[in-house]
């Protein structure tokens, strides 16, 4: 299979095009670009590099908690059928206030992990047309429980 | 036509099979014969043991606990059978292969708490024919070209 | 005394009116025999008992080898043929739930009405010219259609009145399968009738004395062979109580004795239909005559027929998916009742010049 | 979850999680008649909080519940996590244990596609009688499985750095047997069921999943690969051995059912050529890589990328220099397929009878979509 982009031609080209949206991209093991978008631009990042880009696969999304630094950080991973590296799109996340646009107006297929997050984490994605809890009974009262100060109280 | 044969070929494809011997095996009076390195109950034995513990830090379902022997100075394992997932760390990375599995696997009981094992315990196998009464024979699988058959290997 | 007297009249009375008693007995029993055997014995009670029975352990075990698996086992020997009546008595003794909001009268009385209505038709089957149970003539195939075109209300009816989605799925398959089904099977059986010159079951079956009908209505018997599978809800046609998809159709909300009967109506329907499909298509009871005795051998050769088919609609149940109801509906509609049609015109034809 | 507001001229059924064919899962169907406008899945009912039991295990320990995951994929869900963990440990890991994790892989993939196909046969209406045959066609792989690893399934075989044993002896014929046999029975799987009509009227032209739709919706595994887009982990960033492996993307271009059926069953014959291939080629050589099991993993993030029965899964594991990792993402297949099933009825026509047809072409696993 021919492989259109490569890794590090798309950092040089991305780093350069698209300078006033993006904060900073890394490489991490070779095959990971791992995208920071400025604070007010994360829909029009994402949009980027869906449609320039050609990222359309989301393969999924998930949170992580730093308790001790008080933030989360939201991750977005995106594949492109054509490319051999895969897209980390990072989003800090107020450890304090945690609301973030919905990222399901640009990849649908984020609407599951979204609503994985909103109930493991607390997070609320504004704009996500059906933020119920995915996987948590619905009477659950115990907190969030990948956040790290979860203690394991379980339902009232 | 070549519907129609298409249609007709399944009939002549299944009929043959009412023919064929079945594939199962009468438990209590005839058991499979169990691979060399089969997974079934761990035994123990006192001889090789240097009491260092690595079974229990390894195990990951925090089965196995050190605990005293009559008649012995150290401290033996003994093992959950509540929690055990017969993973084999213990046997994997015992030092000196004091645990070794058997092909016992018939553990049920009418009281949970006898599943705990004492090292003592650990350390005898009990013949087949106390377990199961019933046992007659033991078989083993073996292919033809086209099916699957048992042949008795031993009289218990 | 004198009270006894007054009532009895004195011993020697007593006596011979013992003795008129008696004497009746035996002559309602020699002159009506033939009815009472047909009523315990033969279209009736044990073999539409036994069949339920039989056909069940049988499809059990048989279905197991087609599977590679041994079926019952320690019940009753190697064979296991007492699970069978074991699972009647667990059958017999477990609760019949009734859901809250149906009308209990309806809901218990539809699953019996489902397995009875079909259990008529069997009285016109004659298993010999002097051995049917209700001989009426000409009327013998209109009838017989006509308890056969009631009995798939009684799903309906059942579906309806257990109060339950997946139940009222199944009930309204069943009325839309019942009919794209009945209709190519009607007109088959009258090309059977055209040809036979008769309506009269015992006619159709002498008229078969020479070749089976199956042979010059090839066409027809398929058709029927498949409006049998649909009518008697026979996998790959068991779309209303499709189990993957509807829990269990219309029988989804019956527990006890009363899931008894349904499972019982589902054999019941393939008895009745599978001994007429043998009657129109197959010779009926016409057979060679062995051991000298002519009733005998003749119904010898039904029951044969009767059971080498049955084994061959239970082979047909591990082969093929069942079809979805639109293809089913097409299935019926677009393709069996042309075809029935043009089998009917065929007879008519060979009928006017003359070919049988 | 809290149900959703229905149209008033539907009807809502609830599917499951006591249903014949739903699997520990409930859908929630508005249908009109047969047809059905809506589909909602709640997940949850094997939720087990796994990601949060990785993160209080040592990161060996950890592959014990990630095992129990996916009972009849055990090794492709099992080498995700390794993969990233020995990333992780820094581990290297020899050819021979690469060698042999292929295998296992392929047949823990036989055993995950026979199981979707012989359920695959129930949902369209067989009687058991091929479902049975699937699960008597696994066992010579459970065979297998239980002479090498010594467990029938969920066998934690994979260490970081390597495998638990090598070949015991004979094993190399005993696989090229079971190859043998397995080609022979999947003839019969072809004529009977595959070519037969009656199932060729049930899956053609059944829940259309077209292509630009099955990238948009997140599809993978075979279900993307039905819909003929080639995507595969496999090849995409070979892991194991499979850069030394002759072996191709299976796509078909229907985009039906019929064409995840095919793309499973031409997945299990090239399988089957890859399995002979390793028993007839594997090097010599080391098994595993020494190393203690309470290492403790340096600070990073490692992200691996595996090809499941189901899909790909991707693991993305954080550690923080404890014994424990700090944080471990599984994204499953399983999750991702079900969000396609839950739009798919907006897509094509789908009525009541082809809603378990339709999901088992989409073969989720609830254990591991729930995790």
């Amino acid at each position: 299979m021919s492989r259109k982009i490569s890794l590090p031609d798309f950092i040089s080209s991305f780093n350069e095009a698209q300078k006033e949206i993006v904060e900073s991209v890394d490489v991490f093991e070779d095959t990971r670009a791992s995208i920071k978008a400025k604070k007010d631009k994360i829909i029009e990042a994402a949009e980027v590099i869906r449609d320039e880009y050609g990222f359309v696969i989301p393969i999924g999304g998930g949170a992580i908690d730093y308790p001790e630094e008080n933030r989360m950080e939201m991750n977005y991973y995106l594949n492109n059928p054509d490319s051999d590296f895969i897209i980390i799109y990072r989003i800090p996340v107020n450890r304090e206030k945690p609301v973030l646009p919905s990222m399901t107006q640009v990849w649908e297929a984020m609407s599951f992990h979204e609503r994985e997050t909103h109930e493991m984490f607390g997070i609320d994605f504004e704009g996500h047309p059906n933020l119920v809890p995915l996987l948590l009974p619905p009477d659950w009262k115990g907190g969030y429980p990948l956040r790290k100060d979860f203690k394991g109280e379980g339902v009232e | 036509m070549s519907w129609i044969k298409k249609l007709l070929r399944p009939l002549g494809i299944v009929a043959p099979y009412i023919l064929r011997n079945s594939q199962t095996v009468a438990y209590p009076t005839e058991r499979l014969m169990f691979k060399e390195r089969f997974r079934g109950r761990h035994q123990f034995f006192f001889e090789r043991c240097i009491s260092c513990g690595i079974c229990a830090r390894v195990c990951p379902c925090a089965s196995i606990e050190l605990v005293e022997a009559e008649g012995h100075e150290k401290t033996y394992p003994s093992i959950d059978y509540n929690t055990c997932s017969f993973c084999g760390y213990c046997v994997e990375f015992c030092p000196k292969q004091a645990i070794e599995f058997t092909d016992v696997v018939e553990l049920a009981v009418d009281d949970r708490s006898t599943l705990k094992y004492s090292p003592e315990r650990l350390s005898e196998v009990p013949d087949i024919k106390d377990l199961v009464p019933r046992m007659k024979r033991r078989t083993e699988a073996y292919l033809t070209d086209k099916e699957m058959k048992y042949r008795k290997v031993k009289d218990v | 005394m004198s009270m006894i007297n007054a009532a009895f009249g004195n011993a020697n009375q007593v006596q011979q009116n013992l003795a008129g008693i008696l004497a009746y007995i035996m002559e309602f029993l020699t002159v009506n025999a033939r009815p009472i055997l047909q009523v315990l014995i033969l279209p009736g009670l044990a073999f539409t008992l036994l069949f339920a029975v039989f056909a069940v352990w049988f499809e059990r075990k048989f279905l197991a080898r087609a599977m590679l698996r041994v079926g019952p086992y320690y019940c009753g020997g190697r064979s296991g043929i007492l699970q069978v009546f074991a699972d009647f008595i667990k059958l017999f003794l477990k609760e019949i739930i009734i859901p809250s909001d149906v009308n209990w009268i309806l809901f218990a009385l539809s699953p019996v009405m489902v397995s009875a209505v079909p259990g008529l038709a069997l009285v016109l089957i004659p298993f010999d010219a002097n051995w049917i149970m209700w001989d009426i003539g000409s009327l013998g195939l209109p009838m017989f259609l006509a308890i056969m075109g009631i009995a798939p209300l009684m799903p309906v009816f059942a579906g309806w009145v257990s109060n339950n989605k997946y139940s009222l799925i199944g009930s309204w398959r069943v009325a839309y399968m019942y009919i794209s089904g009945e209709i190519p099977l009607v007109i088959s059986a009258a090309a059977v009738a055209i040809m036979a010159g008769s309506f009269n079951l015992v006619d159709i079956v002498e008229s078969q004395k020479n070749m089976w009908f199956a042979i010059p209505q090839f066409i027809g018997f398929i058709v029927f062979f498949l409006g049998v599978l649909i009518e008697s809800e026979r996998t790959p046609f068991d779309i209303p109580v499709a189990e993957v998809e509807l829990v269990f159709g219309w029988r989804t909300e019956f527990s006890g004795i009363l899931f008894g009967f349904t499972m019982m109506a589902e054999y019941v329907m393939l008895q009745a239909w599978t001994l007429l499909f043998i009657t129109l298509y197959l010779g009926g009871y016409n057979g060679p005559i062995i051991m000298g005795s002519i009733i005998g051998s003749h119904i010898f050769w039904l029951l044969t027929k009767f059971l080498i088919l049955v084994i061959f609609i239970v082979l047909l149940r591990c082969v093929f998916p069942r079809p979805r109801m639109d293809q089913m509906l097409k299935i019926g509609w677009n393709y069996l009742t042309p075809i029935a049609l043009l089998n009917l015109f065929l007879v008519l034809a060979m009928k006017v010049w003359g070919v049988v | 979850m809290t149900e959703p507001e229905i149209t008033p001229e539907l009807m809502r059924i609830s599917w499951g999680p006591q249903h014949p064919m739903s699997g520990q899962t409930r859908i929630l169907l508005d249908t009109d008649g047969e047809k059905v406008h809506r589909i909602i899945a709640d997940l949850g009912f094997t939720h087990r909080g796994i990601e949060k039991v990785l993160e209080n295990r040592s990161l060996i320990g950890g592959i014990v519940p990630i095992d129990r995951m996916a009972m009849v994929d055990t090794a492709n869900i099992s080498i995700g996590y390794v993969t990233a963990a020995e990333k992780a440990l820094g581990l290297e890991v020899p050819e021979r244990a690469n060698w042999i994790r292929s295998l296992v892989c392929e047949m823990s993939r036989i055993n995950s596609h026979l199981y979707a196909f012989g359920l695959q046969a129930e949902a369209t209406g067989y009687f058991p009688a091929v479902f049975l045959w699937t699960t008597i066609d696994r066992e010579i792989l459970l065979d297998l499985f239980e002479e090498l690893t010594g467990a029938r399934w969920s066998f934690n075989f994979f260490l970081p750095g390597g495998v638990y044993k090598d070949f015991p002896e004979g094993f190399a014929d005993r696989v090229v047997e079971g190859v043998h046999y397995l080609r022979n029975r999947f003839k019969d799987y072809w004529n009977a069921m595959i070519e037969n009509p009656m199932f060729e009227m049930r899956c053609d032209n059944v829940a259309i999943l077209e292509p630009k739709d099955a990238l948009r919706l997140g599809a993978t595994g075979p279900v993307l690969r039905g819909s003929g887009i080639p995507v595969d982990m496999r090849n995409e960033e070979p892991y194991a051995a499979y850069a030394d492996l002759d072996w191709e993307i299976i796509t078909e271009d229907a985009c039906d059912v019929m064409a995840r059926t095919k793309v499973r069953f031409h997945e299990i014959g090239q399988s089957l050529n890859m399995m002979e291939q390793i028993a007839k080629e594997i090097p010599e050589g080391e098994i595993k890589t020494r190393f203690s099991p309470f290492a403790r993993a340096p600070e990073g993030e490692h992200i691996s990328r595996v090809e499941n029965g189901r899909g790909e899964m991707s693991t993305h594991l954080w550690t923080n220099g404890t014994p424990n990792p700090y944080r471990v993402k599984i994204l499953p297949p399983s999750l991702r397929n079900m969000y396609v099933f839950e739009r798919l009825a907006e897509l094509s026509h789908i009525t009541v009878a082809d809603i378990p047809v339709v999901i088992n072409s989409i073969d989720p696993w609830y254990l591991d979509a729930d995790r």
